[in-house]
């Protein structure tokens, strides 16, 4: 069970740098097309900032801050946007996860209605890796036993 | 006859930062009275008063510099200068600044951040130095054939505060010649010094003062502390 | 200038591979950790310098700055998972 | 005015080449934990921030130059606190700083 370190160096320092690792992360999944990232590789960033403030303030703040629903509602909110965009492009009439049917609705033309779906797509992605990053990182280090089971 | 108003107001600010600030000199000099343990904790207490009164401004103001550093962050990072990326940028900061507004600057005094900063970029070219004059120290102790080295190890408790002088002032033994911040039990430092030489410097306390400086411990009445004790004292007045 | 590069970085490959010894052969656990994060902080500038060699430097600096940012975590986790008493 | 910058770059990218095998020498040579820790921790800090200032200055004044100087900073903030979590963690188990008397 990760307790929470009495160090106050490696917290300041954790705290200092987790909102600018978490930016980093966020424009890592926006700029998937020019520079290298896109949704999968964000995620894992997003994750790791978790992981690190998880690893420096121990169990009971992290649950504070990111208490265990949280975590798994963003994954399957990921889900929804993803398999969400696949379904209203089909139901608009192209195939699966064809953006350019989605001009129709965004009232853009289909180049434009492609970035935004795009985008979408990874946004979801991201949001379901980092989930599934920190639900992996939580079990692994409670080992499965909450607090509460302790009491 | 607004003239005579304005003087009249005038007396009262001043008499109630007069007042303030001799009740914070007087709590303090009993504080100084008593032995360092209980003065440590006469201190806390005053920062707990003080704290109250500051802590619902606060939070809004840490929110909106931490936006700010993170959109300066994001233009840094993505050269694109266009609309629709700021757009993102703004939406993005705002979330992260939302989500982690008591993480950047939790217990730094706002009143008193413009001096600290100003202070702390005097403090990188001496810190620079240091470590160029560690690095060389490493070098001649590596390179030379019989490797004069003596290790020994510190403890020494530290008069500094705020976590973030605690951190400067561990990452600067760290960086500065022939020692490393080993571990942290409460208020002790655990060093581990090279050789004998740099342990006596060490203990001279010369770098705690400098950091002291920097996070205005050294002096006893902060600007940020009488601001509130004013508003304190205010209230306390118009409630009698 | 790109001569200047590959031999920089060639430098810097034997520098890791020097360490590399301490990695293998280091007594404990602990010098093994402290070698690889001098393996990762060399890297890192070794990556860099690809970036300058196939003068694509906007994408190795994005993965440099993850590089560096992976190494840090990597290193408080490990520190901080052999502290505890098992 | 860029032959200038280039010289620069090239000599703080030598100094911190220079710094990288002094601190893999104090790696390798030091007798104990403890020591190494002080060639890897202040090494590498200041071989990475002269390599990083020295491409940056290579780059010219440009975003990617800004984005190399953030790395450098991060890093300049990082390896110490890395070097005390390592070192904490060698303290907290038990490991026994080596004095002069003792055998390597």
């Amino acid at each position: 069970m990760i307790i929470s370190s009495d160090d106050i160096i490696i917290k300041t320092i954790a705290r200092i740098f987790v909102p600018f690792i978490q930016l980093f992360a966020l424009y890592v999944i926006m700029h998937g097309h020019y520079s290298p990232g896109g949704g999968f590789q964000g995620g894992v960033i997003l994750g790791a900032s978790l992981v690190l403030l998880l690893i420096t303030h121990g169990y009971e703040e992290m649950r504070r801050r990111v208490p265990e629903g949280a975590v798994i509602l963003l994954g399957s909110l990921g889900l929804l946007i993803y398999s969400g965009i696949g379904l209203t492009c089909l139901l608009l009439g192209g195939n699966y996860l064809d953006y350019s049917q989605l001009s129709v609705i965004l009232h853009v033309d289909p180049a434009h209605a492609r970035a935004m779906g795009i985008l979408g797509i990874e946004l979801g992605v991201a949001f379901a890796v980092m989930a599934a990053v920190c639900s992996i990182f939580f079990d692994i280090s409670t080992g499965g036993i909450l607090p509460e089971d302790e009491k | 006859m607004e003239v005579t108003l304005f003087i009249h107001a005038a007396d009262d600010a001043f008499r109630i930062l007069e007042k303030a600030k001799e009740r914070a000199v007087g709590l303090l000099d009993t504080a100084t009275k008593l032995t360092s343990e209980t003065r440590w904790m006469e201190e806390k207490k005053v920062h707990a008063i003080l704290k109250g009164a500051q802590e619902t401004k606060s939070g809004f103001q840490n929110f909106v510099a931490t936006f700010l550093m993170l959109f300066g962050f994001w233009a840094l990072l993505s050269g694109k200068f266009d609309a629709f990326h700021l757009f993102l940028g703004v939406v993005c900061s705002l979330i992260i600044a939302y989500l982690s507004y008591d993480l950047l600057f939790a217990n730094v005094r706002v009143g008193d951040v413009r001096i600290i900063v100003q202070r702390f970029i005097g403090y990188i070219p001496w810190l620079i130095r240091e470590i160029v004059m560690s690095n060389f120290h490493v070098a001649y102790l590596a390179l030379s054939p019989k490797m004069p080295i003596d290790p020994k190890v510190i403890t020494f408790r530290t008069k500094l505060e705020s976590d973030i002088s605690w951190v400067t002032l561990a990452n600067s033994i760290t960086l500065t010649p022939g020692t490393i911040t080993m571990d942290i039990e409460g208020r002790e430092f655990m060093v581990h010094a090279l050789d004998g030489k740099v342990a006596d410097d060490l203990d001279t306390g010369e770098m705690e003062d400098r950091v002291a400086h920097i996070f205005m411990e050294a002096d006893h009445i902060y600007i940020q502390d009488v601001l509130d004790v004013s508003r304190v004292f205010a209230k306390l007045k118009r409630g009698m | 200038m790109n001569e200047f590069f590959v031999v920089v970085g060639l430098g810097l490959c034997l520098l890791v591979f020097l360490v590399l010894y301490r990695v293998i052969f280091g007594p404990g656990v602990f010098n093994r950790i402290a070698a690889v994060s001098a393996i990762g902080t060399k890297s890192l500038i070794i990556l860099l310098i690809f970036g300058y060699i196939y003068n694509r430097v906007e994408m190795f600096i994005d993965i440099s700055m993850v590089y560096a940012l992976l190494n840090f975590i990597g290193c408080i986790a490990a520190a901080k998972y052999l502290e505890m008493e098992r | 005015m860029t032959h200038i910058m280039i010289a620069l770059s090239i000599l703080c990218i030598l100094g911190g080449f220079f710094f990288f095998t002094t601190a893999t020498i104090g790696l390798l040579r030091f007798p104990d934990f403890f020591t190494r820790l002080h060639a890897t921790g202040k090494g590498d800090t200041l071989a990475v921030f002269l390599s990083l200032i020295g491409l940056a200055l290579y780059e010219g004044f440009s975003l990617s130059a800004l984005k190399i100087v953030i790395i450098a900073v991060f890093m300049f903030m990082a390896q110490p606190t890395a070097t005390h979590a390592i070192s904490r963690a060698g303290i907290r188990r038990g490991i026994k700083p080596w004095v002069k008397g003792e055998e390597k």
